[in-house]
C-alpha cells in the first residue's frame, strides 16, 4: 500500500521559512512536521512540554537554562546543538527580516542567548519573562545552513518529515525523515495541496483524492462518519467601544448582551458543537476562568429593553446610531452571524446599522488609534490564543495601551501587569480574576462562541483532530489504517 | 508592416508606462500594507518600523523613483508577503494562465462561430431561439455556481473526472475550461449572430449562392470571414476580461495561475507583486491588441490597402 | 420548332411589406431560345430584377413569395427542383451577373480565388487546376496581367474590371443561359461597350443564351436579338428587337422610346411618360398601363388585355395594339 | 399628381402600432411582462416588504422552496430564515439600479468615445484607443478596491467601478463599426447637406451602431450583476444588510450542497432578466430595422386567411 | 445663355487631389500617391449646365467631392462667388452647403437604410432649421416626392423597399429640398430608367429655368449629357482633356479621347447602329503612376514622341474658339503635322 498522505489545505502556504511558521497557513505544513521548537504546549493541559529541549529551569528572574535533546540532526545532516539555536534566534529575531514570529511573540523583551555547552543553552532576558518556555514554543529551529537574510525556499529542520520538493502553486511534498529522534507514524510521505472552496475539499476526501482536510465550513460537514469536530481555539466576539456614549454606559452594554440569542445560532449559523463563551480564551489556556463559564448571558430581550429604558431615563443617548462593523470571511458564516445580531439589536430598539468590511478597512475600526469624535462602534472580532497562556490575550485587548483595546481602567491595567509578571502557581489564578472582573463588572464585550471546526478525515487513515489542528497538522499523529 | 508593429509597440510602451504609473500611485491609496501584513495586535511602533524597512514611509514620488530605477535594473521588488522576488512569482504563474486563457478563447471562438452562425442563418427560427436562450443562460450563469455544481456532478456523483487539480492530464482541464468558456461563449454567440445576420444579407452572399455552393460553405467560408471583425473585437475584450473568471477557476480547481496571484496580492496590498503581475499581464494584453489589429489586416484586405 | 431554352410562364412574385402585398411580378411570361440574346426593358420597378432573381431562385423568401406560374428551363420546372438539384445546375447551366459588382464580390478573398471557387464547388479537385483556369478566364475577359491580378482583391479593381470578373465567374462553367441584370449600368460608355462586346462574343462562341436586363434602349438595340418590355410586373410586349423598337405595338413601349434623349432634338424638352409608375400593392383594374396611356379606352379600364400575337414572333398585351401600330407607322 | 390624391395619402399610417407588434412576438411580450413585474418590485418592494425581507427567523433556516413555511417562503429561505421571495423583490431595486446605471454609463461613455475615436480618428482617436488599452489592462478588482476603499462602498461608487471596467468593449465595438459606417455614401450626403459631426453621429451613425451595442448591452447586464456578486464576495462590493441579487448569489454559494436554492433563485432571476432584456432588444432591433420589420408584421397576414 | 457676362458662381482653379496611401499598413510598399485629380480648371456660371464626362476612375467624382469639400484638396482653389471655399470657416461652410448641393452616384449607398423616406427628405431642414417651419415638412416632403416622380405615400417607406431608380429620385429630392444655387449631380440618372430619366432631366431643366440653378452634371450616358448640357468637359485620368460648348464637343470632338468616347455611345438612330467605334487599346492607366506628358498617349492612336515629353495645355481649338482642348494633335489637325509651337523642340 502506498503510504503517501494527501492533505488538502484551505490555502497555500505563503512561505516555508521557519520564522513564519506560526502563521496558520504556513504552520500547517512546516510547524512540527519539518521544523521543531524547543518546547510545545499541550493541547489538553495547556502545559509546556519538551520537544527539542528535554528540560529547562529558571536560574534567576532573568535567566532560563535549556537542556537540549541529544543526537538530533537537521535534514542536511548538520547537528542540532546550542549553537544552532543561537543561530536561529539571530535569524528569527532579526527585525529586518520581518518575521511574523518575532513581531507576534518576541516584542517587549530582549533575549541574550549564551552557549553553555553543546547541548545546554542559557537565555537571559532584560525583563523577567515568567513564561519564556511558552514563548519558545513558537521559535522553530532551522538548520544553521539556512540563509540568514532571505527567506528560505527549501526548509531544513529537524522534524519527522523533510521537504521533498514542490510544484510551484500546486503541491508541496515531504517524506519521512528516517533520522528523526522520535516515534514515527506509518505515513511515509505527505503531499500538500490546497483548494479554496470547502465544498471542493470535502468532495476530494469523499472521492478519495485526498485523505485529510482541516477547517471545513459548517455546512459542508455533512458526513458524520468522516467529519470530526474540534475546538480550534478560535473565539468569536464583539468588542464594544466603551469610550463613546451610549456605549460608555454599562447598562447599555449589558442590554446588548441580553439582546443576543446565542442558543438560536447554535446548530444553525454556527456549529451545534460551538460553546457559548464568556471570555476570549478557551478552556485549556492558562488563565481561562472556569468560574464564569456558565454565566453566559441568557437571551432576555425584555431585560435588555428595561436596561435601555433605565439608561435612557438617566439621560444616556441610547438612540444614537451605532455602527456594527463586521469583517467578511473572518470565519465562514461571519456575515450571516452579523446580520442575525443586527436584527437582534434592532429588536430591542437600538439604532444599529451593519457594515461588513474587508480586512484593511476593518483594522481601522479594530486597532488603536481610533479617530476623535467617532461614532459608537461595535466590532466583530475573533481571537485564537493557541499559545496556551492568556497573557498573549489580555494585554492587547484590555490594557489602556492595548492595540486592540477600546477601554481603559487603571485597576484592570494593574491587575494585568501583576498577573503577567507572575511566574508562580498563582499566575493562572491572577489572570482568571482579570477575566472574571471584566466579565462581571466591566462588560467590554459581547461574547459569542468558542467555535468548532471540522476536519474531514478520509477512510484510509486514523486521525483525531485537536485544539492545535487549526495551526498545525502533526503528521506524527496520523496513521494509515 | 514591421514598421507598424514597431509603432504600435512604441505606443504600447507608452501605454504600459501610463498603466504602471497609475497602478503605482492608485494602489497606494488603498491602504497600508503594514496593517494587513503585521499581526493584528501590532502596535504603531511596529508598523512604523515595517514601513521604514519597506521604504513605505518615504514620499510616494521618491518610492516611485526607486521603483523605476530598480525596474530598469531588472528588479521588480520583493513580495511583502512572501519575501520572494515578485517577478519570479509572476513568471511561475504566467504559463498556466496563458494556457488556460488561450485554450478557452480558442474554444470559444470556434464554438461560438459555429453556433452563432447557425442561429443567424434563419433568424427567428426554433434553432435560433434555442441558441439565443441557451447562450444567454450561459452568459448569465454565475460561474462559481456552475463550477461547484459540475464538480459535485461529474466528480462526486458520476466520478468521471477528478474534482480538481492541475496537471497535464486532459481530465484536469475539462471542467475548468468548460466553466471558463461559458460566459465568453454566451456573449460571443450573440455577437456572431448579430454580425452574421448582417453579413448574410449582403450581395456577395447572393453571389456565393448563385455559384451553386453548399450553404455550409456560404456561411463559414464566405459570410463568417466577413463577419469576423466585430467578433474578434469582442473576443479580444473577453479574453482580457477573463482574468476575473480565472480567479474563480484557479481558486476552485487549484490551478496555479496569475489570476489568483494578482487578487491575493491586491487584497494583501502586496504592491511589488501587484505591480509585477499587472505589468506582465498588461504586456500580454497589449500584445493581444496588436495581434488583433494584425488579424484585422489578415482578415480584411481592404484595411491593408486603405 | 424546338422547345425554348427558358420559358417563364405567368410568373407571379409577391412581397410582403408592412400590411400590404406588393405584386412585383404579376404574371410575366417570356421565352429565351438557345443561343439568343434577349433584352428585358422596362422602367425601374417593373419587376425585371425580381424576375431574374426568381429564375435564379435567389429571392429572399420571405418576404418574397412565388405566388404562381412556372419557370421551365431545359424542360424542367426549376421551381419544383430540390435545392440540391438546383445547386447542381447553378453556374453549370445558368448563371447570373449582377449590377453592383463591388458588393457582389466578396471583399476578403482574392479575385482569382473567387473565380476558381466556381470550379472547385463544381467538382474540380485540384486547387492548382482551378487557379489556372481562373487565370485563363481573367485573360479571356480582357484583364491585363491576369496572373498578378488574380491575386488582388476586389477593391483594387476598377468598376469595369470588377464587372468583367463577375462575367468571368458567370461564364466559367459555360452555362447555357446567362442572366445579366444591368451589367453595365454603372459603367462608362467605353467600358460598357467593351463588356457588351465581350458578352456577345462569348454568347456567340459558346452558343450561350443571354437574358439581358437593361434600361438602355441603345444597348438592347445594338446587342440583343429579341426584346421583352416589362411593365408593372408583366411582359407587355415581346419580339425581335429592331421591329419592336422601330414599330412598337404597345403604347408603353412607344412612350418609352419617345422619352429617350436621342429621340429629341437638342434644346427640346424630353417627353417622359405621364403620370407615375403604378403602385404595385394596389394595381388598377384592367390594363395596368391605362392611367398613363394616351390610347386608353373604356375596355382598357375594364379588362386586362390578353396576350396576342399580332405579327409573327411578336407578342403584345394591349387592347389597342393595332391602333398603336398604325400611329407609329404614320 | 392631383392635389386631392396628395392630400389623401398624407399621414396614412401603414404600420402597426408598437404594442401590436409586441404582441406578435410572444417571447418579447413575456419579457416585457417580466420587466413590468420587476418595475413593480423596484418601486413597491422596498416600500412594503423591507421588514419581511430582513426578519430573521432561525426556525425557517434554509427552508426549501414550497409552502411549508407560509407563502412568503415559497422560494425558500436563507440561513437566517429570511424568506427569499421578498428578499428578491426588495433586492430588485439595488440590483437593477446598479446593473442599469453601470451598463448605461459604460454604454454612453464607451460609445461616445468610440464614436470620436472612429469618426474623428487621427491623434485623438489613437489616444482614446491607447487609453482604452490601459483601462482594459487595469485589473477590475484593483480598480474596485481603489474606488470603494477611497469612496466608500456605495451603490453609486460601485456603478462607477463597473461602468469603467465595462467601457472598453463599447468603445472598441463602436469604433470598429463607425470606421466602417463613416465611409458610406449617406454619411457623405449628410455632410454635403451641411450636417456637422454631432448631427451625423446622432442621426446616421448611432442608429446603425445601436443594434450591435444592444446585443452587448443585454449580455452585459448579466456580466455586471455577476461582477457585483464577485466583488461582494471578496468583501469590497455591496455588503449586507443591503440586498442585491448578486450578493444573494454570493452568499448562497456557501450552501450549494445543502440549500441549492439560495444561489439558484437569485441566479435564475439574473438569468431571466438578462434573457428578457435580450429578447426585448432583439425585438427592438427587428422593429427598428426596416428590412426586418416584416417578420413581425407578416404573421398576422398568415394567420388571417 | 452661353458664357454669360456675369461672374461665374464657381471657379475651379488648378484643383488637385492626390490620395496618399494611408499611414498604417502599407504592405504594397512604396509611398505612391494616387493622382486622382491633377490640376483641373473650369468655371460654372449661374443658370448653366456643365456636363462632365470621362472614363470610370478619371476623377470626376473626386472633383465633385472636393468642390463640396468632402475631401480636402492637395492644391488649387474653388471660389464660390469669389470666395475660396477651402478657407471658409464652419458657418460659412454651412451656408455654402445650403447653396451647393449634390446627388450621388450610388443610390443604394447614399440613403441611410434605417431612415424612412420622410426622415431622409426632412434631414436638410433638420440641419438648416430656418429654411422651412416644421409643420410644413410633411407636406413639402410629399410635394418633393411627386416632383421627382414618386408617390406621396412612399414617404413612409424605407430605402430597401425601392428599386434603384426610385432611390435615386429620393436622392434628387433631398438635394432639391434646400433649393440650392448649384447642384452637383454625380451620375444622377445612371440608375434610372428612360422614362424617369426623362422626368428627372425635365425636372432639373424646369428647376433651372425657374431658379437659375447651375448644374455640374457628371454622367457617362453621353446622350443625356448632350441633351442637358450647355457646355461639356471631358476628363481623362485626372486632367481636363477638352472643354467647350456641347454642340462643338459632340459634333466635332477635338481631343482624340473625346472622339473615342463618342464613338462608343450606343445609339438609337438606325443608321448609326452598325457604326464602328474607335477601339481604345488597353485599360486606363493607374492614377498612381500616370504616363508622362499627355496622359492619353498610351492609348492614343495619334500619339508621337512629343506626347510623352510635353504636357499639352488647354488651348482654344480651333484657335480663337470657345472650346479648349489639351492635345498636341487634335482631331482637326492632320495626323502627321506637328503643331508649329512644338516644332522648336
Ligand atoms: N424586398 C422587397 N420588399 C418590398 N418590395 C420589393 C422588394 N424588392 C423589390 N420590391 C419591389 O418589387 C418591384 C420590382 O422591383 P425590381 O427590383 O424587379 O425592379 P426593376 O425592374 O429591376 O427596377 P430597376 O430597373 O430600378 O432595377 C419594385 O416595385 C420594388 O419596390
Ligand atoms: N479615398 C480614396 N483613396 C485613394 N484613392 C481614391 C480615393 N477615392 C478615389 N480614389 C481614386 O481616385 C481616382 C478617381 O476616382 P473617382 O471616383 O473620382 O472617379 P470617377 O471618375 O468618379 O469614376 P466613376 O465613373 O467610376 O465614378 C480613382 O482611381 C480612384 O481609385
Ligand atoms: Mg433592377
Ligand atoms: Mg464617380
Amino acid at each position: 500500500q502506498d503510504k503517501t498522505l494527501v492533505v488538502v489545505l484551505p490555502e497555500a502556504p505563503v512561505t516555508m521559512e521557519a520564522c513564519m511558521g506560526n502563521n496558520t497557513v504556513n504552520g500547517r505544513v512546516i510547524r512540527i512536521n519539518i521544523y521543531e521548537p524547543l518546547t510545545v504546549v499541550s493541547d489538553t493541559t495547556g502545559q509546556v512540554e519538551p520537544r527539542l529541549a528535554t528540560s529547562w529551569e529558571r536560574l534567576d528572574d532573568l535567566t532560563w537554562r535549556f537542556h537540549l535533546r541529544e543526537g538530533v540532526k537537521f535534514h542536511d545532516d548538520a547537528p542540532f546543538n546550542a549553537e544552532a539555536v543561537v543561530t536561529e534566534m539571530k535569524r528569527t529575531l532579526n527585525r529586518d527580516r520581518n518575521c511574523h514570529t518575532e513581531q507576534q511573540y518576541f516584542r517587549g523583551f530582549n533575549m541574550t542567548p549564551t552557549v553553555v555547552d553543546d547541548l545546554t543553552l542559557d537565555i537571559k532576558t532584560d525583563v523577567p519573562v515568567p513564561i519564556l518556555p511558552t514563548f519558545l514554543s513558537t521559535l522553530l529551529i532551522s538548520s544553521p545552513n539556512s540563509p540568514l537574510e532571505e527567506f528560505t525556499l527549501k526548509p531544513i529542520g529537524t522534524g519527522p518529515y523533510k521537504y521533498d520538493g514542490e510544484n510551484p502553486g500546486t503541491e508541496i511534498r515531504t517524506v519521512k525523515n528516517p533520522d528523526w529522534w522520535g516515534e514515527h507514524s506509518n505515513v511515509d510521505a505527505v503531499k500538500y495541496i490546497w483548494r479554496g472552496e470547502s465544498v471542493v475539499r470535502a468532495s476530494m476526501i469523499s472521492v478519495g483524492e485526498a485523505d485529510l482536510t482541516p477547517e471545513l465550513a459548517v455546512q459542508d460537514a455533512t458526513d458524520p462518519a468522516l467529519d470530526k469536530p474540534y475546538v480550534d481555539a478560535e473565539t468569536l466576539w464583539l468588542r464594544i467601544d466603551t469610550e463613546v456614549p451610549p456605549l460608555n454606559d454599562i447598562r447599555v452594554r449589558q442590554a446588548l448582551n441580553y439582546a443576543v440569542n446565542r442558543e438560536a445560532m447554535l446548530g444553525t449559523l454556527v456549529s451545534k458543537d460551538a460553546v457559548p463563551s464568556t471570555q476570549i480564551t478557551v478552556k485549556g489556556v492558562l488563565g481561562h476562568s472556569e468560574d464564569i463559564d456558565d454565566e453566559v448571558y441568557p437571551y432576555d430581550p425584555e431585560k435588555a429593553k428595561s436596561l435601555l429604558a433605565e439608561a435612557k431615563a438617566d439621560g444616556v443617548p441610547v438612540e444614537t446610531p451605532i455602527l456594527l462593523v463586521g469583517r467578511t470571511n473572518i470565519l465562514s458564516n461571519s456575515t450571516e452571524v452579523m446580520e442575525a445580531i443586527m436584527a437582534m439589536f434592532q429588536e430591542v430598539g437600538l439604532n444599529v446599522t451593519l457594515r461588513m468590511t474587508e480586512i484593511g478597512e476593518w483594522r481601522e475600526y479594530h486597532n488603536r488609534p481610533y479617530p476623535e469624535g467617532r461614532q459608537p462602534v461595535i466590532v466583530q472580532t475573533k481571537h485564537d490564543n493557541n499559545r496556551g497562556d492568556a497573557a498573549f490575550s489580555l494585554q492587547p485587548k484590555y490594557a489602556c495601551d492595548g492595540t486592540n483595546a477600546a477601554m481603559c481602567d487603571p485597576e484592570i491595567d494593574a491587575m494585568i501587569a501583576k498577573a503577567t509578571a507572575e511566574s508562580g502557581p498563582d499566575r493562572g489564578k491572577l489572570m482568571e480574576e482579570v477575566f472574571a472582573k471584566l466579565y462581571r463588572e466591566w462588560v467590554p464585550d459581547i461574547h459569542l462562541f468558542h467555535m468548532v471546526s471540522y476536519a474531514r478525515v478520509g477512510n484510509r487513515i486514523d486521525y483525531v483532530p485537536n485544539l492545535l489542528t487549526g495551526i498545525e497538522v502533526r503528521i506524527e499523529d496520523v496513521n494509515f489504517k | 508592416m514591421l514598421r507598424y508593429i514597431g509603432k504600435r509597440a512604441l505606443q504600447s510602451a507608452v501605454g504600459l508606462s501610463v498603466l504602471i504609473i497609475a497602478v503605482f500611485f492608485l494602489a497606494r491609496l488603498t491602504g497600508d500594507p503594514a496593517k494587513l501584513l503585521l499581526p493584528i495586535n501590532a502596535d504603531q511602533a511596529l508598523i512604523d518600523e515595517f514601513r521604514a524597512r519597506e521604504g513605505l514611509d518615504r514620499p510616494v514620488i521618491e518610492q516611485f523613483g526607486v521603483y523605476v530605477w530598480n525596474v530598469m535594473h531588472g528588479d521588480f521588488g520583493t513580495s511583502l508577503r512572501r519575501h520572494r522576488p515578485a517577478l519570479d512569482m509572476v513568471l511561475e504563474a504566467y504559463p498556466v494562465t496563458l494556457q488556460l486563457a488561450f485554450t478557452a478563447m480558442a474554444l470559444v471562438l470556434v464554438s461560438a462561430s459555429l453556433v452563432g452562425s447557425v442561429a443567424a442563418y434563419r433568424p427567428g427560427s426554433a434553432v435560433d431561439r434555442t441558441v439565443t436562450v441557451s447562450s444567454l443562460i450561459s452568459a448569465s450563469v454565475p460561474d462559481f455556481w456552475v463550477a461547484i455544481s459540475a464538480i459535485l456532478l461529474f466528480a462526486v456523483t458520476l466520478q468521471w473526472l477528478p474534482t480538481s487539480g492541475y496537471g497535464s492530464d486532459i481530465r484536469f482541464w475539462l471542467l475548468p475550461l468548460g466553466v471558463l468558456v461559458l460566459r465568453p461563449f454566451g456573449m460571443l454567440v450573440q455577437v456572431v449572430r448579430a454580425s452574421m445576420i448582417a453579413t448574410l444579407s449582403s450581395a456577395f452572399v447572393r453571389t456565393a449562392r448563385i455559384k451553386g455552393m453548399s450553404e455550409g460553405r456560404i456561411i463559414y467560408v464566405h459570410a463568417l470571414r466577413n463577419a469576423l471583425l466585430p467578433i474578434i473585437t469582442v473576443a479580444a475584450d473577453q479574453t482580457v476580461g477573463m482574468i476575473n473568471g480565472l480567479v474563480i477557476i484557479e481558486t476552485i480547481f487549484g490551478f496555479p495561475g496569475i489570476g489568483k496571484l494578482m487578487i491575493d496580492a491586491v487584497m494583501a496590498r502586496d504592491f511589488p507583486v501587484v505591480q509585477a503581475s499587472i505589468l506582465v499581464t498588461a504586456i500580454a494584453i497589449f500584445t493581444l491588441f496588436i495581434l488583433v489589429d494584425l488579424a484585422y489586416v489578415a482578415l480584411d484586405p481592404r484595411i491593408r490597402h486603405r | 420548332m424546338t422547345e425554348p431554352l427558358l420559358t417563364v410562364r405567368d410568373l407571379k412574385v409577391e412581397f410582403q411589406t408592412g400590411l400590404e402585398t406588393v405584386h412585383a411580378v404579376n404574371g410575366a411570361s417570356l421565352t429565351v431560345e438557345a443561343g439568343e440574346i434577349v433584352a428585358v426593358l422596362g422602367e425601374s420597378g417593373s419587376g425585371k430584377s425580381v424576375t431574374a432573381a426568381a429564375i435564379m431562385r435567389i429571392l429572399p423568401i420571405p418576404p418574397a413569395r412565388i405566388a404562381g406560374g412556372e419557370i421551365i428551363f431545359q424542360g424542367r420546372n426549376i421551381l419544383t427542383l430540390s435545392p440540391s438539384e438546383w445547386k447542381q445546375m447553378l453556374a453549370r447551366d445558368v448563371a447570373l451577373v449582377l449590377q453592383d459588382a463591388l458588393s457582389a464580390l466578396n471583399p476578403v478573398y482574392p479575385v482569382g480565388w473567387q473565380i476558381a471557387e466556381v470550379f472547385r464547388v463544381h467538382g474540380e479537385r485540384s486547387r492548382k487546376v482551378a487557379n489556372a483556369k481562373a487565370v485563363e478566364l481573367l485573360k479571356r475577359v480582357g484583364i491585363p496581367d491576369p496572373e498578378r491580378r488574380a491575386k488582388e482583391y476586389p477593391h483594387q479593381f476598377s468598376g469595369g474590371m470588377r464587372q468583367r470578373v463577375m462575367i468571368a465567374m458567370a461564364v466559367a462553367l459555360r452555362p447555357r443561359l446567362l442572366i445579366a441584370d444591368e451589367p453595365t449600368t454603372a459603367l462608362d460608355v467605353t467600358v460598357q461597350a467593351d463588356i457588351m462586346d465581350m458578352i456577345t462574343q462569348i454568347s456567340w462562341e459558346e452558343g450561350m443564351s443571354v437574358l439581358l436586363v437593361t434600361h438602355d434602349l441603345g444597348v438592347a438595340l445594338r446587342y440583343a436579338q429579341r426584346v421583352c418590355v416589362m411593365y408593372a410586373g408583366r411582359v407587355v410586349e415581346a419580339g425581335p428587337v429592331r421591329e419592336v423598337l422601330s414599330r412598337p405595338a404597345h403604347p408603353y413601349t412607344l412612350a418609352l422610346l419617345q422619352s429617350a434623349p436621342q429621340a429629341r432634338a437638342e434644346g427640346e424638352r424630353l417627353n417622359p411618360i405621364s403620370g407615375s409608375p403604378p403602385d404595385l400593392a394596389h394595381l388598377p383594374p384592367g390594363c395596368p398601363f391605362h392611367p398613363r396611356c394616351r390610347y386608353a379606352a373604356d375596355v382598357c379600364r375594364a379588362s386586362r388585355p390578353a396576350e396576342t400575337n399580332i405579327l409573327p414572333g411578336r407578342r403584345v398585351e394591349c387592347h389597342r395594339a393595332m391602333e398603336v401600330l398604325d400611329v407609329v407607322a404614320a | 399628381m392631383a392635389a386631392a390624391e396628395l392630400q389623401e395619402s398624407v399621414r396614412v399610417r401603414r404600420h402597426l402600432p408598437w404594442w401590436r407588434l409586441l404582441l406578435r412576438d410572444k417571447f418579447a411580450t413575456a419579457s416585457v411582462v417580466w420587466f413590468v413585474i420587476l418595475l413593480a418590485f423596484v418601486f413597491l418592494g422596498p416600500l412594503f416588504l423591507s421588514d419581511k425581507a430582513t426578519a430573521v427567523n432561525l426556525a425557517a433556516r434554509n427552508a426549501p422552496p414550497g409552502f411549508s413555511h407560509g407563502f412568503l417562503n415559497i422560494l425558500g429561505a436563507d440561513p437566517l430564515g429570511r424568506p427569499l421571495l421578498p428578499r428578491l423583490m426588495v433586492g430588485a431595486r439595488n440590483t437593477l439600479a446598479i446593473a442599469f446605471s453601470s451598463v448605461i454609463c459604460a454604454l454612453v461613455l464607451g460609445s461616445f468615445l468610440g464614436m470620436i475615436a472612429g469618426y474623428v480618428g487621427g491623434i485623438i482617436g489613437n489616444l482614446i484607443m491607447r487609453l482604452a488599452d490601459v483601462i482594459s489592462s487595469f485589473p477590475s478588482l484593483l480598480l474596485a478596491l481603489i474606488v470603494l476603499y477611497i469612496l466608500e462602498p456605495h451603490v453609486m461608487n460601485l456603478v462607477l467601478v463597473l461602468a469603467i471596467t465595462r467601457t472598453s468593449i463599447y468603445l472598441r465595438v463602436t469604433r470598429a463599426e463607425v470606421l466602417e459606417i463613416r465611409e458610406r455614401a449617406f454619411v457623405d450626403a449628410s455632410r454635403a447637406l451641411g450636417g456637422g459631426a454631432p448631427h451625423i453621429l446622432r442621426r446616421h451613425i448611432a442608429p446603425l451602431v445601436a443594434p450591435t451595442l444592444g446585443t452587448i448591452v443585454t449580455v452585459d447586464f448579466a456580466a455586471v450583476m455577476l461582477a457585483e456578486s464577485a466583488l461582494s464576495f471578496l468583501g469590497i462590493g455591496i455588503q449586507p444588510p443591503e440586498i442585491t441579487w448578486g450578493l444573494m448569489v454570493a452568499q448562497g454559494r456557501n450552501y450549494l450542497t445543502q440549500a441549492w436554492w439560495l444561489a439558484f433563485v437569485p441566479g435564475a432571476a439574473i438569468m431571466l432578466t438578462t434573457l428578457s432584456a435580450n429578447l426585448i432588444s432583439s425585438w427592438l432591433r427587428i422593429i427598428n430595422d426596416p428590412a426586418q420589420r416584416w417578420r413581425l408584421e407578416i404573421s398576422r397576414k398568415e394567420a388571417k386567411p | 445663355m452661353l458664357l454669360q457676362p456675369e461672374m461665374p458662381i464657381l471657379q475651379v482653379r488648378n484643383l488637385t487631389k492626390h490620395y496618399l496611401p494611408q499611414s498604417g499598413f502599407s504592405f504594397s510598399g512604396g509611398k505612391s500617391v494616387i493622382k486622382a485629380v491633377d490640376g483641373v480648371d473650369f468655371d460654372l456660371y449661374p443658370g448653366e449646365t456643365l456636363g462632365l464626362v470621362g472614363e470610370s476612375g478619371c476623377g470626376k467624382s473626386t472633383v465633385a467631392r472636393t468642390i463640396l469639400r468632402l475631401e480636402e484638396p492637395t492644391a488649387g482653389e474653388v471660389l464660390y462667388r469669389g470666395q475660396d471655399i477651402f478657407s471658409m470657416n464652419r458657418t460659412e461652410l454651412k451656408t455654402l452647403r445650403r447653396n451647393v448641393q449634390v446627388v450621388f452616384q450610388n443610390p443604394y449607398a447614399a440613403l441611410n437604410p434605417r431612415m424612412s423616406v420622410e426622415d431622409i427628405l426632412s434631414e436638410p431642414w433638420v440641419i438648416h432649421p430656418d429654411v422651412l417651419p416644421r409643420e410644413q415638412w410633411a407636406d413639402r416632403v410629399r410635394e418633393l416626392l411627386v416632383q421627382v416622380g414618386l408617390r406621396p405615400e412612399h414617404a413612409e417607406r424605407y430605402p430597401h423597399q425601392f428599386s434603384g431608380g426610385q432611390l435615386q429620385r429620393i436622392g434628387i429630392a433631398r438635394a432639391l429640398a434646400l433649393s440650392p444655387e448649384v447642384l452637383i449631380c454625380d451620375e444622377p440618372v445612371s440608375a434610372l430608367d428612360l422614362s424617369v430619366q426623362a422626368q428627372v432631366i425635365n425636372l432639373l431643366e424646369e428647376i433651372q429655368a425657374e431658379t437659375n440653378i447651375a448644374y455640374l452634371f457628371i454622367a457617362h450616358d453621353l446622350s443625356v449629357v448632350r441633351h442637358i448640357s450647355n457646355r461639356v468637359a471631358v476628363m481623362y485620368l485626372g486632367r481636363m482633356a477638352e472643354i467647350g460648348p456641347a454642340s462643338e464637343v459632340f459634333n466635332e470632338p477635338a481631343h482624340p479621347y473625346s472622339a473615342a468616347l463618342l464613338s462608343a455611345e450606343p445609339t438609337l438612330k438606325p443608321d448609326e447602329i452598325g457604326r464602328e467605334r474607335i477601339p481604345l487599346k488597353g485599360e486606363i492607366p493607374s492614377p498612381a503612376n500616370p504616363p508622362s506628358g499627355c496622359r492619353f498617349r498610351t492609348r492614343c492612336w495619334k500619339a508621337q514622341a512629343v506626347c510623352a515629353e510635353q504636357v499639352p495645355q488647354l488651348e482654344p481649338r480651333p484657335p480663337g474658339s470657345n472650346r479648349l482642348a489639351a492635345c498636341h494633335f487634335p482631331m482637326d489637325a492632320p495626323d502627321a503635322e506637328i503643331p508649329h509651337h512644338l516644332q522648336s523642340t
